[in-house]
C-alpha cells in the first residue's frame, strides 16, 4: 500500500531515510509530503489525502486530534529538538551566549516565533538571557527553521538559532559543515517536542507508525542530532 | 542528477502550464475580446475583478481556493451534490487554481492587443462576406498576434514559477500535484542544494529555449502596418 | 427595380437626414463637397452606421426594415473605402483570396484574373499591404472588391488617388460592370468629371441632405442646379454608332440633332455611346463657318440663358430636342445679340467619349 | 539658390535612382504614374528614408552628404503625407498646436487663424481625429503643416481628397506660399490639371528615374514629353493684364502674340498672370472669323505637327513667339492641309487663368 | 481589527510596490521602447531572459537572491568593495527583487504598445520638428497608454501579491521587509484565521478600489484610431 506522510520540513532529511529502511522492510511504499506545518493542518482540515502527519510541535498535531480531524490517542512525540547558537565562521561563536551582547554583528537569524516552534525557542532564550529587547533592531526572521540556516549560511547573518540536527550530520549535506557554535542549554526553553499524529486510521499507516517507535528508528532519529522521547 | 520523483514533476508540471494556458486562451480570448469592444458604463469593475487575483499571496489565495474547493466548502458542497469529488489535492484543483491565478496576465495583453486593431479590419472583413466567428478567427486573431505571444508567455511561465497556490489546493503529491517548482524548493528547504541547483539550472535551461523559440519564431512573421 | 433608402443618423453636431429611390442598374453618383455625408451614406448602405428606425430595400431585399437589419456579411455587397483598408496581415494575395474565398463558385462572375490584369497589380501580388505605395493599395482594394462577385457595389472615391491614365484604364472597366455582371454601382466621388464620365444617376448631397437627384444627363444641364454652373459644367449625349472613316480614322456618331465626328473607336456600327460636352468647349456662332478645324457644328435653338457670375453666361441650346449647354462671355452675347429662341451654330471643340450600352 | 538632390534607394524589386536639381523657390511638381517613386523621394528629402551616400542641398542648407546627414526633426520642413497622419491622441486644435508650439515664436510666418479659415477648419477644432471626414483630416493636415513655419514644404497629393471647389480655393493659398513666406514647395500629384496651375518647375518621375524636368510652361509643351499628348495637354503663357472692362465685366490681358480677353478678375494693372490654355480647346481656321461667341483668336505660325494616335494630330503654334498646343483630327488637319510654317487663326475657347506674380 | 504591525506592514507593502512599479516603469520603458524598434537579429535572446525570471519559482528565485547579494557571492564582494553593505534584510534588497521578478510584467505589454503604434506617427511627429526625445514623450508614450495602464497594473498587484522572493530576501522586519502578504501568510500559518480574512479581505478591497479607479479613468480617455 502507498502510505502518505506529510512531514514537515525540517525533518524530511531523516524522514526519508526512515522511510526507506520501512520500505526495504516491508511491501508498503512511502510517499512523503514536505511542507509547512501549518499548510498541511488547513490542508487536513480540507480533506487531504494524507495518512499520518508528523507536525513541527505539538499544538497542530493536538488541534487535529482535538478536533476530531485525526485518530484519537494516535498522537505521540516522535523528536526533540535541540537549539544552537551557530556561526559558520569557526571561532565565532563561543561555549556560552557571549558574542550576542557584542555589537559585532548585524544580523541574528532566528524562525519566525510566530509559526516555528525553534523559533519559539529562540526568544525563549533571548528572554531568558536579557536580550530579547537588545537584539530586535538585528533580527532577521525566517519563515521555518531551514530559511533562518540559509540566512546564515549564505552570509547574510553572521550568526544564527538554528536546529542542531541541521549541522549534527555533515553526511545529509554535500558540504562539510564548519564553523563554530554554543548547544544553548536546555533550561533556557521549553522543550521542543515535534509531534505526529495518524490521520487516517489505516493497518499500513499504523505500521509505519509503530516502524517509527521503533528502536531501530530511534536510533537514526538520535543521530541525526535529535532526542527522542 | 535527476532523480525519478524530479523527473515525475517536471511532467506534471508541463502538463500543467500547458493545459492552464491552453484553458485560458480559450477562455481568455472571448473574455478578452468583449471587454475590448464592450461599451457597457461598469466594464471598469469587471477589470478590476479581474486583475484582483493578483494582490493576495498565491498561499493564502491558495488558502482560500482550499476552502472554497474543499469537501466542507460551498463549491465543494455543490460538487459532492452533483456527484464530483473534491477537487481539492487532484490534478483538476490545479488546473482550476493556476486558471484563476494566472488570469490577469492573459486577458490584459489580448484585450491590449484587440483594442489595438480598431473596427476598421473588422468592417472590411464583413463587407468581405465574413462572419462575426470568420472574422474573428481570420482577421481579429491574426492581428493581435503580438497579444497572443505575450500572453502564451506570462500564462505559461507563470504557471511553471507558480507555486503558492499549488502547494495549498495541490498538496505536494509526487506523481499527482507535485510540480517542478515544489520539488525544487523542498530541495532547498531540506539543505540539498546541489539538487536544487540543478534542478534550476535545468528549468532555465529547458524554459529559457522555450521562451526563445517563441520570440525567434514570432520576430519571423512581422504584422505590417497600414501606415507606411 | 429601385434601391429605396430612408437614413437618418447623428453624429455630434451632423445630421445625415435622406430618403431616396434610385434605379437598382447602373452606376449611381453621389457627388457632394467634402464633409456633406457621403462616407456616412454608404456606410449605412453597407450596414456599418448603427442606425434605427431605417428602411433600406435593395431590388427585392430587404435589408433593413424597422427593427429588422441584415447584417453586413450577409448583405451582398462589395466596399471599397475611402482610405486603406488592406488587411495588413495578408499579402496582395492573400486580401484577393480572402475576398474570393467566401463567395460560393456558383456566384463567382468577376474574372479575377481580368481584375488583377486591368488593375496592373500582378507584380505585386506577394507584397504585404505596407510594401505598396498609396495608389497601388487602392487598385488591390478595387480588385478584391470585384472579386466578391456582389449584388451591389459601393466606392468611396476609388479613383482619388490614381493618375488619370490608370483611371481612363479603370473607369469603363467600372461601367462595363453593370452590363457583364448587371450589379448596380454607388459611386462616391467629388470630380464631376467622374460623375458625367461613369454615373447614369445622380444623388446631390450637401448637409447631410439630397439636394437633388435624377438621371445625370439631365442633373448637369438643369440650370437651377449647381451643377450646370462651376467650370466643369458639360452636358451628356447618347449617341449611336453610324459609321466608320477608314481614310481619317474617324466614327461618325448619331444623335438627334446630327451627326458627330470623333477618333476612331473600335465600336461595333449601332453601339449606344454616351458623350461629354463640357460647356467651355462649346462656342456660338451666326452663320455656319467653314475653314475651321472644328468638325462638330450643329444648328440649335437658344432655349434659356442665365448669368454665371458677372461677366459670362450659360446658355441652353437646344440641337434636335437635345439639350446642350454653352459658356460665353456677356460680351460675345451682346455682340452676337443672343437671346432666346434665336437660332445659333453650336461649334463644340472636343468631346468626350464615354462609352455606354443605354 | 537650388535644391540639388542625389538617391539613390533599393526596395525590394523597385528601385529611386535620382540625381537632379531644381530651383529652390516656387513650387516644383513631382509627376508620374503611381508606383513610380514620388513618395519615396518626398519621404528622402525629408529624411524618412534611410539612404546611404546620398546628397542633399536645399539652398545653403547641406542636409545630407556622404555620412553626415541632418535628422528629420532639424530640417526646418513640412510635410503633408499622403495618407491620413493626424494624432490619435489629440484634437484637432492639439494637431495644430502640436506643430505651433515648436516653432520659435520668431520664426512663425504663418498665420494659424488665416490657414484655419482657408481650410474651413473652424468647426472641427474639438475633434478628435477619427470624427473627422477624409477631406477633414487632409485639410487639417495642410493646416498643420502650414503652422510650422517651414523653409520648404513637402505635400504629398494633398489635394485628391478634396473636392473642386476646395481644392480651388486652397490652390491659390498654397501658390501665394512662395510669394509671401517665399518658401519653396515640392507638391507630389498625378493630376496634369494641378500641376499646370500649381507649378513652375516640373519633375518627371517614372519608375523610380527623372526622365525629364524644367520649367512647368516649357514642360507642357514639349511634344516629346507625354504631356504634351494626353487628353489634358495645355500650354502656359504668362501675360499681364492691361486693362479693364467695365461694361462686360471683362479683363483684357497682354501676352507677346496679342491680347487675351477673360472674365474680370479683381487685379491691378500690370499684375502678372499665368494662363493655361488646354491643348483641345483651341481649334485653328484658315481665315479670322466674326460672328463668333470666340472672343480669343490669335494669328499664328505652325512650328510643328505629330500625330497622336491613329486620327489626331498634335499642333504646335508659334503666336508671337509663345507656345502653345492645339489638338485637331485627322481630317481637320487634311481638309485645312496644314503643314510646317503655315499661318493660321488659333480660336481659344476657353482659358484658366492662374495668378501668379512672376 | 488590523494591530499595529499589520499596518505598518500595509505601509511598507504600498511603498515597495509603489517604488517597484516607478523602478520598473523608467527602466521598462526605455527597453521596452528599443526592443520594438530594433532590428536587432538577436532580440529574441533578450527577450526570452527578460521573461525567464518568472518560471523559478519565487522562493527559490530569492534563495538565488540571497546567494548573489550575501557578502559571499559575486554581488556582494563587488559591492564591498564599492563601500555598500549587504542589501540582504534592506528594504533596498526588497525593491532590487521585487523589480528583477516583477519585470517582464512591465516590459511586455509595454513592448506590445509601442510596437502597435507603428513608424508613421512618430515620422509626423519628426517632420512637426519634434526631436527624438521630445516626440518620444508627447507621441509615443500617449498612444501607448493602454499598455502603461496594464504594465502598471501587472507590476503593482503582482508586486503586492509577491511573497516568495520577499521572504527569503527581506528577512521579515516589521517596519522594514515585513510586508502584507507576509502578515496573511503568518496569520495563516499560524492558525489565526480570523486575522487573515479580515487582512485578506482589506487587502482585496483596497486593491479593488484602486484597480477600479485606475480601470475607470483610463475608459475616459479613449485614445482614437485613425480608421473610421
Ligand atoms: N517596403 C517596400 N518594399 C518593396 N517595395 C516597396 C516598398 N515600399 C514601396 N515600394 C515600391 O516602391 C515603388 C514606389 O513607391 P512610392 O510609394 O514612392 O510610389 P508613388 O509614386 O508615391 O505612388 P502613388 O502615386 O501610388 O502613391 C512602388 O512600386 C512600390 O511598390
Ligand atoms: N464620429 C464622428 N463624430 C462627429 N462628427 C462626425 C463623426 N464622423 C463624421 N462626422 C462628421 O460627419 C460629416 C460627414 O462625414 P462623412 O465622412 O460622411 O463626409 P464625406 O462626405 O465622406 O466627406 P469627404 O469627402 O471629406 O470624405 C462630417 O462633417 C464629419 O465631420
Ligand atoms: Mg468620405
Ligand atoms: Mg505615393
Amino acid at each position: 500500500d502507498e502510505i502518505r506522510v506529510a512531514v514537515a520540513s525540517n525533518f524530511v532529511p531523516v524522514m526519508k531515510i526512515l522511510a526507506e529502511h520501512f520500505e526495504a522492510n516491508t511491501h508498503h511504499t512511502v510517499t512523503l509530503i514536505s511542507g509547512s506545518t501549518g499548510k498541511h493542518y488547513a490542508q487536513i482540515k480540507h480533506g487531504a489525502p494524507f495518512h499520518v502527519f508528523f507536525a513541527a510541535d505539538v499544538e497542530r498535531a493536538k488541534r487535529l486530534e482535538e478536533e476530531g480531524d485525526a485518530v484519537m490517542g494516535s498522537r505521540f512525540t516522535y523528536t526533540i529538538g535541540h537549539l544552537v547558537l551557530w556561526s559558520p565562521e569557526t571561532g565565532y561563536v563561543g561555549a556560552n551566549s557571549k558574542v550576542l551582547e557584542s555589537a559585532e554583528y548585524r544580523h541574528l537569524a532566528i524562525a519566525n516565533p510566530k509559526l516555528a516552534p525553534y523559533g519559539r525557542a529562540a526568544k525563549e532564550v533571548l528572554e531568558a538571557i536579557g536580550l530579547w529587547s537588545s537584539t530586535q533592531a538585528s533580527l532577521v526572521r525566517g519563515e521555518n527553521i531551514g530559511q533562518a540556516f540559509q540566512f546564515v549560511k549564505s552570509g547574510n547573518a553572521e550568526l544564527g538559532f538554528i536546529a542542531y540536527s541541521q549541522i549534527k550530520n555533515p553526511t545529509q549535506f554535500e558540504q562539510k559543515m564548519t564553523g563554530s557554535f554554543w548547544m544553548v542549554p536546555q533550561q533556557l526553553y521549553s522543550p521542543i517536542e515535534q509531534q505526529a499524529v495518524l490521520v487516517k486510521n489505516n493497518s499500513a499507516a499504523r505500521e509505519f507508525i509503530l516502524f517509527v517507535k521503533s528502536e531501530a528508528s530511534q536510533s537514526i532519529i538520535q543521530k541525526h542530532g535529535y532526542s527522542t522521547p | 542528477m535527476l532523480n525519478e520523483s524530479d523527473i515525475l514533476a517536471l511532467i506534471v508540471t508541463l502538463k500543467l502550464a500547458g493545459l492552464t494556458t491552453l484553458i485560458l486562451l480559450l477562455l481568455g480570448t472571448p473574455l478578452a475580446w468583449w471587454l475590448s469592444r464592450t461599451k457597457w458604463r461598469f466594464k471598469f469593475i469587471l477589470e478590476g475583478v479581474i486583475a484582483l487575483p493578483l494582490v493576495l499571496p498565491p498561499t493564502v489565495l491558495g488558502f482560500y481556493l482550499l476552502i472554497l474547493l474543499g469537501p466542507k466548502g460551498p463549491l465543494g458542497d455543490l460538487m459532492a451534490s452533483l456527484g464530483i469529488h473534491s477537487l481539492a489535492f487532484t490534478f483538476s484543483g490545479l488546473v482550476i487554481g493556476s486558471v484563476f491565478y494566472s488570469m490577469p496576465f492573459v486577458i490584459q495583453p489580448l484585450q491590449n492587443a484587440f483594442t489595438a486593431i480598431g473596427r476598421r479590419p473588422m468592417e472590411v472583413a464583413a463587407t468581405l462576406g465574413a462572419s462575426p466567428l470568420d472574422r474573428f478567427f481570420t482577421v481579429a486573431l491574426p492581428l493581435a498576434r503580438p497579444g497572443f505571444i505575450t500572453a502564451a508567455v506570462l500564462g505559461f511561465a507563470h504557471t511553471v514559477g507558480e507555486f503558492g497556490v499549488v502547494l495549498m489546493i495541490g498538496g505536494n503529491i509526487p506523481g499527482e500535484t507535485q510540480v517542478l517548482s515544489i520539488a525544487i524548493y523542498d530541495h532547498v528547504e531540506s539543505l540539498q542544494y546541489t539538487q536544487a541547483h540543478w534542478l534550476s539550472g535545468g528549468l532555465l535551461l529547458l524554459s529559457f529555449i522555450m521562451l526563445m523559440s517563441v520570440y525567434a519564431i514570432n520576430g519571423q512573421f512581422k504584422v505590417g502596418r497600414n501606415d507606411h | 427595380m429601385t434601391i429605396e433608402a430612408t437614413f437618418k443618423i447623428t453624429k455630434k453636431d451632423f445630421i445625415l437626414d435622406v430618403d431616396f429611390s434610385i434605379p437598382s442598374k447602373g452606376v449611381t453618383a453621389i457627388f457632394g463637397p467634402s464633409g456633406c455625408g457621403k462616407t456616412t451614406l454608404l456606410r449605412a448602405i453597407a450596414g456599418l452606421e448603427p442606425c434605427r428606425g431605417a428602411h433600406l430595400k435593395v431590388g427585392d431585399m430587404t435589408w433593413q426594415k424597422g427593427h429588422y437589419c441584415v447584417p453586413t456579411h450577409k448583405r451582398s455587397l462589395a466596399y471599397v473605402f475611402q482610405e486603406a483598408s488592406l488587411f495588413s496581415h495578408l499579402t496582395v494575395k492573400g486580401n484577393l483570396q480572402y475576398a474570393i474565398k467566401r463567395v460560393p463558385l456558383s456566384n463567382r462572375k468577376v474574372s479575377l484574373e481580368r481584375a488583377i490584369e486591368l488593375l496592373g497589380i500582378e507584380p505585386l501580388l506577394e507584397r504585404r499591404a505596407d510594401q505598396l505605395s498609396g495608389g497601388e493599395r487602392q487598385r488591390v482594394a478595387i480588385a478584391r472588391a470585384l472579386s466578391v462577385s456582389p449584388r451591389i457595389l459601393l466606392m468611396d472615391e476609388p479613383l482619388s488617388a490614381l493618375d488619370l491614365t490608370r483611371k481612363r484604364e479603370i473607369m469603363p472597366y467600372i461601367e462595363s460592370l453593370h452590363d457583364e455582371l448587371d450589379i448596380p454601382v454607388i459611386y462616391v466621388s467629388h470630380s464631376p468629371d467622374e460623375v458625367a464620365r461613369l454615373s447614369d444617376h445622380l444623388v446631390l448631397l450637401e448637409k447631410g441632405r439630397v439636394t437633388a437627384q435624377g438621371e445625370t444627363g439631365k442633373m448637369l444641364t438643369r440650370l437651377d442646379l449647381p451643377l450646370a454652373h462651376g467650370d466643369d459644367a458639360a452636358s451628356l449625349i447618347h449617341a449611336t454608332v453610324a459609321e466608320h472613316d477608314d481614310e481619317y480614322n474617324l466614327t461618325y456618331l448619331d444623335f438627334p440633332g446630327g451627326r458627330f465626328t470623333v477618333a476612331r473607336k473600335s465600336l461595333p456600327i449601332g453601339f449606344s455611346v454616351r458623350l461629354r460636352v463640357v460647356a467651355r468647349d462649346v462656342s456660338l456662332t451666326l452663320a455656319h463657318q467653314s475653314g475651321t478645324s472644328i468638325l462638330n457644328i450643329f444648328p440649335s435653338t437658344i432655349d434659356d440663358i442665365l448669368s454665371e457670375g458677372r461677366s459670362e453666361k450659360v446658355v441652353q441650346l437646344n440641337v434636335g430636342g437635345v439639350t446642350l449647354l454653352s459658356r460665353v462671355t456677356h460680351k460675345s452675347a451682346s455682340l452676337l445679340k443672343l437671346q432666346k429662341g434665336q437660332l445659333v451654330y453650336a461649334q463644340i471643340k472636343s468631346i468626350a467619349l464615354l462609352s455606354d450600352k443605354h
